[in-house]
């Protein structure tokens, strides 16, 4: 047994770091703060890639799987007996995959933002939030047990909005950070009430416990039926309702393309890279029970992932805001990954989509990543965001320019990129599972490719626009990272992912099945000519489209209006007509009748005073009646 | 019988020795020395009281129509305490001019109200009763009056003397009544010959009643408010700490030991009036502005609450009472002290012009809230302990409906003391009642009830005692 | 030793006495006239005194003396009204009890 | 001198001292300095406290005095504590210490105004540390009566009619306990034997159930008012608001968990069967506090009102996991009381800062406050975080397990309710971001602003008091939950034993 116990300090550094960086940031150097937090990452990226080497390589397995290791864990919060909040370590093939893929993107985004955040002002303060984030982010895949998850999930809920309001005095950054905040917090309700209904079925958080497919936890099935579904699947649903918020899927997606309001580094580790997939992470986390006792839950979570991944791709057609249009495309690959899980089984070959969906998570953290990255060089030397404003940016940012072609390629999921690899296995679950399914990821395949090659084209070639001044490539702070991430985009896809990361911890035997690959190629290079042919040279195709397509284009150009939608519910609804209401009612009703009790007092009072009239026989009578009514009561009525 | 046994009635005797000495002081004493007398006299009662505290043998005198026992001496002495702070505080009124002259009558009236009242609960038979309550009544009248060239004054006195005289008719029809049916007015022969015919019944409400103006109880209170308003301040703090004292007093001696025969009767008569009181003079004291009126509704819902105490008709309640009067003496007439106090620097009466006092006269202010908090019960002071056992008392006997009732009513009450306490330090006043320091005897006087509110709540000895005192009436 | 007179006229009599009072009391305007109603109920309880003591109760005198007390008691609480009402006489130059209401409420 | 007692001699000696001193600046420093020992002497307690159990001590209470005080009566001065009271005491000391800071600039009659803060604070340590009924009532009452003056005098706004409605309503709260406690004191011996107010004592027997269904609604509702309970919560929003900072520090982070903790330790503990029986009133009573409060929140547009309104759905939480009436719920309450009271003191010492510099307390007044003042804006960001639960600071602990101990009922209804309570938890994001974000964040408003100073020393030794205890309670929970625990055991054991659920 391998000692895996200095992983503790994987999470800890970070959180150090924060501590040191919060308190003490302000009197530190900037740039000192900066490399403190960036040189912390370093750290953690060799501990995680040392980790993953000794986990995959060296830890031995039982019978063919790898096995869960429980690094370290310890109580930290006792409820009952047997439900108690432990915080520990959990190393398994999906959160060493994880560590990797966090560490890296991390590391690489900490460089990049030593230039790209330089002479901003609280620069030590983005750090600090930086390693907040690193912190809640890791400890998040590494948690030992739900409760632990949950923890860190707030926790990087926070440290999102920490950092979507970044710049905390623009007040559409503000609001975007609230927004993301809240909605993602009401997602995490289900999640809280998920995991209230699984621990009371269950009596555990233990997650080895949990997912062990003989244990009770699974074996018991579903558990007590309520409303037509047994509880298992309830509890499923409500916690997959917490992993559809943090990965804006739909309905809870609106938070997502708000949030580019944060600085673009931030939008490419935590909207791009590794938060929004935590929802993915999640549903792998707790597979086994999706599987195997709650199939409906993991027919839901297909379903809504393969929506969002149609739905985000349709709008990010009509999107002129580069980060946007990237923000939509995550979402729609996370589509993707969900619907991989989604069509998965557990074990064998039917956990295909299980090891295809890890196996794009970490490809699309590349790429995706990259894609930001460069969409922040660009932003940079142009200073805009709309790449309306843009064009022939080509000559003028070389490296930028390459690394993007390839990001774009990959995504578009071109051999022998390693998009192809990680969208083709998506592609083959879901038609070995259903028909609808793949034809919907078909379809936006080719859509992907498209929007796609529509940014890449109107950014780099299409119109000559004339820029007021010479837009400059960016310094080597920020194009390493790029050339780094390009690299590994291009390769990561060789990694054996069959062989490391499956749903049972066995190997799993895949190849290429060309009758699915060849199709999802041309559709991707189908996708890519359509661009081309439209955004190549400025045309008047696409406005005649728009034109023809008029409430389609208009609809999806606003984004089918679900904002509205949920600005209705809060604004009406829930202020104008619960709070107001409920605040009138206290001050008026509950408030009033405390009021009403003494007014009335007062008001008795004052009309028994004449009983006091100051006329001597007036008092005699009532002390004759007086008496004469106390003799009859008692005399007569109340012997 | 042979003289040593008129030591039981020492209490008496010497009161009346002392009265007759302030009488004759008054003939011989040189003019202009007057004022002193009010010291001659003063250091007079100190003694009797102090020797009232003697140990002193109990037993019967007169057949029976005498009785004297450790409760009925505890009574007295707790009265003369309260007679003697009452001196002590009017001594600066009595400086004034259109006094001075009067200075005598004062005393020698008041105490020979004293010695009427301790007859009255001494008293075996009715009769002595109703000499005492008598002798207890018609001088307080008199000195109602007692501020020749106030209209209030007078009609103070003219109220309170005939509204006396028609209870005290009522009450003896009530008493010819109870006559006529047993035959005898020895409180022991009466208990053992009552039965419960409607005539006697008739007898003890008409009874009740007489008592209870006395108490004033509602509906028998109309002449309290006005009476206090209209007397000089210290015949008022008299009127509403020791008179009622004495009556509540003989009241529940008269109900444990004449009426146990008729105890479902009386007690739904007090459960009743209980209630009306503590209401209606809660009702009526929220609107006051005279301090004194106001003082007067409060002191007519004290003896509401009074009443939850007798309601038991046990040996707690009987404790509950007695101590409860000690504490209402000091209490009331600490408020009545400060009321006093600013009445004679300034003549001011009334609760607005108190607005701002904490700025100029930090202690009366604080003095005045610590007596007011007494009387509302509100911890730590003496009140709160008072108030708690008297509850409890009504509450051993299962009455925790009246108890709800009650401690409902504090809260009103709360809400008048208050707005005195408001007024003193909350609102600010462009004039303000000036700084004054006020002399000796009133500081003095003050000082005992500010002790007596604090000590007599935290030692417990006192109740302990009055407890083991309050079996045999 | 019975003469002729049942003891019930007497207290009838009482009775009618008391009321009369009370109503005098009540009604008249004249504070001697009220205090008068007051002896008027003094009285009635002299009579039932004594008519109990006489009729039912003859071998004790505790009836009779309790009325002479009353007597001596009504006599001094009479001497000291009056006072009051010449003192009430003087500040408000009227014995109307309705005048007599400086203070109310 | 017992230990227990120094908590109620030191403060009294504390306020001897204040009158008779002549120099009014000296005043704060001898507050300070005798708040600050009672702070140790609460620390050093937590320590003792610890010692004796971990020498396995396992009495229910500990330090025990008792002196016989009235005894026709049997009515004793005893006190003794559990963890639960350690806990309450360590809370109140906190508190109070950090409220002396708060209102170091206390200018007209600053002696009154410590004077009274301290009689407040005595009564409630009184509270905390008495296990007989009579003398905890007594304490009650001391603690609630210098809320008048301290509101009335140095309040702001309506203060006359906030000051007058919270006693009035806190003293209605009361008659109801004394009726209750009387109730009880009368069935405390079913045997006939001696009567008792003790608390210790009267568990041991079982008050018949008639009577218990009469005194228990009455005391519970009674110790109710004092936490908020609706519909009887309404002092709260206007006492807070024309409050005094410390008054409202102390108040809603001390004083309104005296009606929790008298809930608790009388109603509940005492009369059991009744409590089991009509919990389910009780349950709609608060969990309607519970999201009403926070929707009643969202609209307000006064600091000092939002806080309140927070607080009153915080408190019905209290509640209603005490009726849950299990180990875990229980635990959660207490925590959550503790919890409560160190962020909403936070929050109330904050707002009085902020009112001191902006003069206004209306949120849509202010704005980009973060810019100009970041110790103060952060200090609020923390306490907003804290109230709405973030892990790592004490919301999360009380709330979470609150939530996991109530959704252990075994009848379905509570679990339902109890998922209905857990969504209180969004609308309390939703109305502390909008806060933080109306208030803090954005650009600056209102160029007055632009010349604000930051935090004074003395509000920041207040503050850092506080957050300071928010999040060692939030970070590292398990020690506070399982003192409290340990001590929750034999009650809970007695609640199932006497109603097997």
């Amino acid at each position: 047994m391998i000692n895996f116990s200095y992983t503790i300090w994987i999470p800890l550094l970070p959180f150090l770091m924060f501590i040191l960086l919060g308190l003490a940031g302000h009197k530190l150097k900037p740039k000192l703060s900066g490399l403190l937090g960036t040189g912390g990452l370093g750290i953690i990226t060799v501990l995680s890639y040392i980790t993953a080497f000794k986990y995959f390589f060296t830890s031995e397995k039982v019978d063919g799987a790898y096995q869960k290791i429980t690094a370290l864990n310890f109580t930290w919060l006792q409820f009952t007996d047997k439900l108690h909040i432990d915080l520990g370590v959990l190393l398994d093939p999906i959160s060493v995959m994880m560590l990797v893929v966090i560490s890296t993107v991390s590391f690489m985004v900490h460089i990049y933002s030593l230039g790209y955040m330089k002479d901003e002002k609280g620069f030590e303060r983005f750090f600090a939030f930086l390693s907040l984030f690193s912190f809640s982010m890791l400890g998040l895949v590494l948690a030992t047990n739900i409760f632990q998850m949950y923890i860190f999930w707030e926790l990087v809920g926070v440290s999102s909005f920490l950092l979507i309001g970044f710049y905390y005095q623009k007040p559409s950054a503000v609001r975007a950070s609230k927004k993301a905040f809240i909605v993602t917090r009401f997602a995490d309700l289900g999640f809280l009430i998920g995991i209230l209904i699984l621990s009371f079925n269950t009596k555990t958080f233990d997650f080895i416990t949990l997912t062990n497919p003989a244990g009770s936890a699974i074996a018991q099935g579903g558990g007590i039926v309520f409303l037509g579904l047994s509880v298992m699947t309830w509890s499923m649903i409500f916690v997959f309702m917490g992993g559809v918020g943090k990965s804006a899927m739909f309905p809870f997606h609106i938070w997502l393309p708000d949030a580019m309001e944060g600085p673009t580094p931030v939008s490419a580790l935590i909207h791009a890279a590794t938060m929004v997939v935590a929802g993915v992470y999640l549903v792998a986390r707790m597979f086994p029970i999706y599987a195997l006792s709650a199939p409906v839950a993991l027919n839901v979570v297909a379903w809504v992932g393969a929506f969002t991944s149609l739905f985000a791709a349709v709008i990010a057609c009509t999107q002129t805001d580069i980060k946007r249009v990237l923000a939509y495309s995550t979402m729609s690959q996370i589509g993707y990954m969900m619907l991989a899980l989604g069509v998965a089984g557990y074990g064998g070959h039917e956990g295909l989509g299980y090891m295809a969906s890890m196996f794009h998570l970490f490809t699309h953290a590349m790429f995706k990543a990259l894609l930001f990255l460069g969409a922040g060089a660009i932003i940079h030397a142009v200073h805009s965001n709309y790449m309306t404003e843009m064009g022939g940016l080509r000559k003028y940012l070389p490296v930028t320019h390459i690394t993007f072609l390839i990001a774009c390629l990959t995504i578009a999921g071109i051999p022998p990129l390693s998009g192809f690899f990680s969208k083709d296995e998506i592609l083959a679950a879901a038609f070995h599972s259903n028909k609808l399914l793949f034809a919907i990821e078909y379809a936006v395949a080719g859509l992907t490719a498209f929007y796609m090659f529509r940014l890449y084209f109107s950014i780099f070639w299409g119109k000559d626009t004339q820029y007021h001044h010479t837009p400059q490539e960016a310094p080597a702070t920020m194009t390493v990272p790029l050339i780094i991430l390009a690299v590994g985009s291009v390769f990561s896809g060789i990694i054996p992912f069959n062989k490391l990361v499956t749903s049972d911890g066995k190997i799993l035997e895949s190849e290429i099945e060309l009758m699915i690959a060849i199709p999802s190629v041309l559709i991707g290079l189908l996708g890519i000519g359509v661009a081309y042919i439209m955004y190549r040279k400025e045309s008047a195709i696409p406005d005649r489209l728009a034109a023809t397509f008029k409430y389609g284009y208009k609809w999806a150009y606003n984004k089918f209006y679900i904002d509205e939608l949920y600005l209705f519910v809060t604004k009406k609804i829930i202020f104008r007509y619960i709070s107001d209401p409920v605040a009138w009612f206290d001050r008026h009703i509950v408030d009033g009748t405390m009021n009403t009790i003494a007014s009335v007092t007062q008001n008795f009072s004052f009309r028994i005073r004449a009983f006091q009239s100051g006329q001597l026989q007036k008092y005699a009578f009532v002390f004759i009646t007086g008496a004469i009514m106390l003799a009859i009561l008692f005399i007569y009525l109340w012997k | 019988m042979s003289p040593g046994t008129f030591l039981i009635m020492r209490h008496e005797l010497l009161l009346i020795a002392a009265a007759l000495s302030v009488l004759i002081a008054e003939i011989f004493w040189n003019p202009e020395k007057k004022k002193s007398i009010s010291l001659f006299s003063i250091i007079l009662f100190g003694v009797v009281t102090i020797i009232g505290f003697l140990p002193s043998p109990a037993g019967a005198l007169f057949g029976g129509m005498y009785i004297s026992s450790g409760a009925r001496l505890l009574m007295k002495n707790i009265l003369n305490i309260g007679v003697l702070l009452v001196f002590i505080q009017s001594v600066t009124w009595l400086k004034k001019e259109e006094n001075v002259e009067k200075i005598s009558e004062y005393f020698l009236l008041l105490i020979s109200t004293v010695v009427g009242m301790n007859f009255m609960i001494s008293a075996g038979h009715f009769l002595i009763f109703y000499i005492g309550i008598e002798l207890a009544t018609i001088p307080i009248a008199a000195l109602a009056a007692y501020d020749r060239y106030r209209n209030k004054s007078a009609e103070a006195g003219i109220k309170l003397i005939l509204s006396s005289a028609l209870s005290s008719g009522i009450l003896l029809y009530g008493l010819s009544m109870i006559y006529g049916t047993t035959g005898t007015l020895y409180f022991t022969e009466v208990t053992k010959l009552f039965g419960n015919n409607n005539l006697q019944i008739l007898g003890f409400i008409f009874f009740f009643a007489g008592m209870a103006f006395k108490i004033s109880i509602v509906p028998f209170h109309l002449w309290t408010a006005d009476v206090y308003e209209g007397s000089p301040v210290n015949i008022t703090s008299y009127l509403s700490v020791i008179s009622k004292g004495a009556a509540v007093f003989i009241l529940i001696i008269i109900l444990f030991t004449v009426f146990p025969v008729i105890i479902a009767t009386w007690q739904k008569t007090i459960f009743v009036t209980s209630i009306l009181t503590m209401t209606i003079a809660n009702l009526f004291a929220i609107r006051q502005q005279n301090l004194k009126r106001f003082l007067a509704f409060s002191s007519i819902s004290q003896a509401g609450y009074i009443l939850l105490g007798i309601i038991g008709g046990n040996q707690l309640g009987m404790a509950s009472v007695i101590y409860y009067i000690l504490v209402y003496i000091f209490s009331n007439l600490g408020a009545f002290g400060v009321v006093t106090a600013i009445s004679n620097a300034t003549g001011k009466e009334n609760i607005d012009d108190y607005n701002g006092l904490y700025q100029t006269n930090p202690k009366l202010s604080l003095i005045m809230t610590l007596a007011l908090f007494s009387l509302a019960g509100i911890p730590p002071v003496a009140g709160f302990f008072g108030k708690f056992f008297l509850f409890t008392a009504a509450a051993q006997k299962g009455y925790y409906l009246l108890v709800l009732i009650a401690v409902l009513n504090t809260i009103i009450s709360l809400f008048y003391y208050l707005l005195v306490v408001k007024a003193m330090f909350i609102i600010k006043s462009e004039n303000p009642i000036k700084k004054f320091r006020s002399d000796f005897p009133t500081r003095f006087a003050l000082g005992i009830c500010v002790a007596g509110i604090v000590i007599t709540g935290f030692a417990s000895i006192i109740f302990e005692a009055i407890r083991n005192l309050s079996f045999g009436v | 030793m019975n003469s002729g007179i049942p003891v019930q006229y007497f207290l009838i009599l009482a009775t009618v006495m008391f009321f009369t009072g009370i109503y005098g009391f009540l009604t008249r305007r004249n504070l001697i006239t009220i205090l008068m109603s007051v002896e008027l109920i003094l009285n009635s309880v002299n009579i039932n005194f004594l008519a109990f003591n006489r009729y039912l109760y003859p071998h004790k005198l505790e009836g009779m003396f309790f009325s002479l007390f009353i007597i001596a008691v009504a006599a001094s609480e009479a001497a000291v009204v009056i006072a009051i009402i010449i003192n009430i006489y003087r500040r408000f130059t009227t014995i109307n009890v309705e005048d007599v209401n400086e203070m109310k409420f | 001198m017992d230990i227990l007692s120094l908590f109620i001699v030191i403060p009294v000696l504390t306020i001897t001292a204040i009158i008779f001193l002549k120099d009014a600046h000296q005043v704060r420093l001898v507050s300070a300095f005798g708040m600050g020992l009672q702070l140790l002497m609460a620390a050093s307690l937590v320590f003792l406290y610890l010692a004796a159990r971990h020498a396995g001590n396992s009495d229910e209470m500990l330090f025990v005095k008792d002196y016989l005080w009235f005894k026709s009566l049997n009515i004793h001065y005893a006190v003794g504590v559990d963890g639960i009271s350690v806990a309450m005491i360590t809370l109140t000391s906190l508190v109070v210490f950090a409220g002396i800071f708060a209102s170091w600039e206390v200018e007209f009659l600053r002696k009154e105004f410590f004077v009274s803060l301290i009689l407040l604070a005595t009564g409630v340590f009184g509270f905390f540390i008495s296990i007989d009924l009579f003398t905890m009532f007594l304490f009650y009452e001391l603690a609630v009566i210098p809320m008048y003056l301290l509101i009335g005098i140095w309040g702001t706004g309506p203060k006359e009619y906030s000051a007058m409605k919270l006693t009035l309503m806190l003293m209605g709260g009361s008659a109801l306990i004394l009726v209750g406690l009387l109730g009880i004191y009368f069935n405390s011996s079913p045997g006939g034997s001696q009567l008792t107010f003790n608390i210790l004592e009267i568990s041991k027997v079982v008050i018949p159930l008639p009577a218990q269904r009469i005194f228990f609604p009455l005391t519970f509702v009674g110790f109710g008012v004092l936490g908020a309970l609706f519909p009887f919560h309404t002092w709260s929003p206007d006492g807070h608001a024309s409050a005094p900072t410390a008054v409202s520090m102390l108040h809603a982070g001390v004083l309104m968990k005296l009606g929790g903790y008298g809930a608790f330790r009388v109603a509940i503990f005492l009369m059991p069967e009744a409590a089991h029986e009509l919990s389910w009133i009780f349950i709609i009573l608060t969990s309607i506090s519970v999201i009403y409060g926070a929707f009643g929140a969202i609209a307000q547009k006064d600091l000092k009102y939002i806080n309140a309104y927070s607080s009153v759905s915080h408190c019905g939480l209290v509640l209603f996991a005490v009726l849950m009436m299990n180990q875990t719920a229980m635990n959660g309450a207490i925590i959550q009381m503790i919890s409560h009271g160190l962020m909403t003191a936070l929050f109330f010492a904050l707002i009085g800062m902020l009112y001191g510099r902006t003069h206004t307390r209306m949120i849509n007044e202010m704005g980009g406050l973060m810019k100009v003042i970041p110790f103060l804006s952060v200090c609020y960001v923390i306490a907003g975080l804290a109230s709405l639960g973030l892990p790592g600071l004490s919301g999360f602990v009380a709330e979470m397990t609150i939530f996991v101990g109530a959704f252990q009922h075994p009848e379905l209804f509570y679990r339902i309710v109890t998922i209905l309570a857990v969504s209180s938890i969004v609308i309390t994001a939703v109305y502390i971001l909008r806060v933080v974000a109306i208030l803090l964040l954005g650009p600056t408003t209102n160029e007055h602003f632009e010349h604000l100073t930051d935090a004074k020393w003395f509000e920041k030794i207040s503050a850092i008091t506080l957050i300071g205890s928010v999040a060692a309670i939030g970070l590292a929970p398990f020690w506070l939950s399982t003192m409290i625990g340990t001590s929750l055991h034999p009650i809970i054991e007695k609640i199932l034993a006497l109603n097997p659920f």
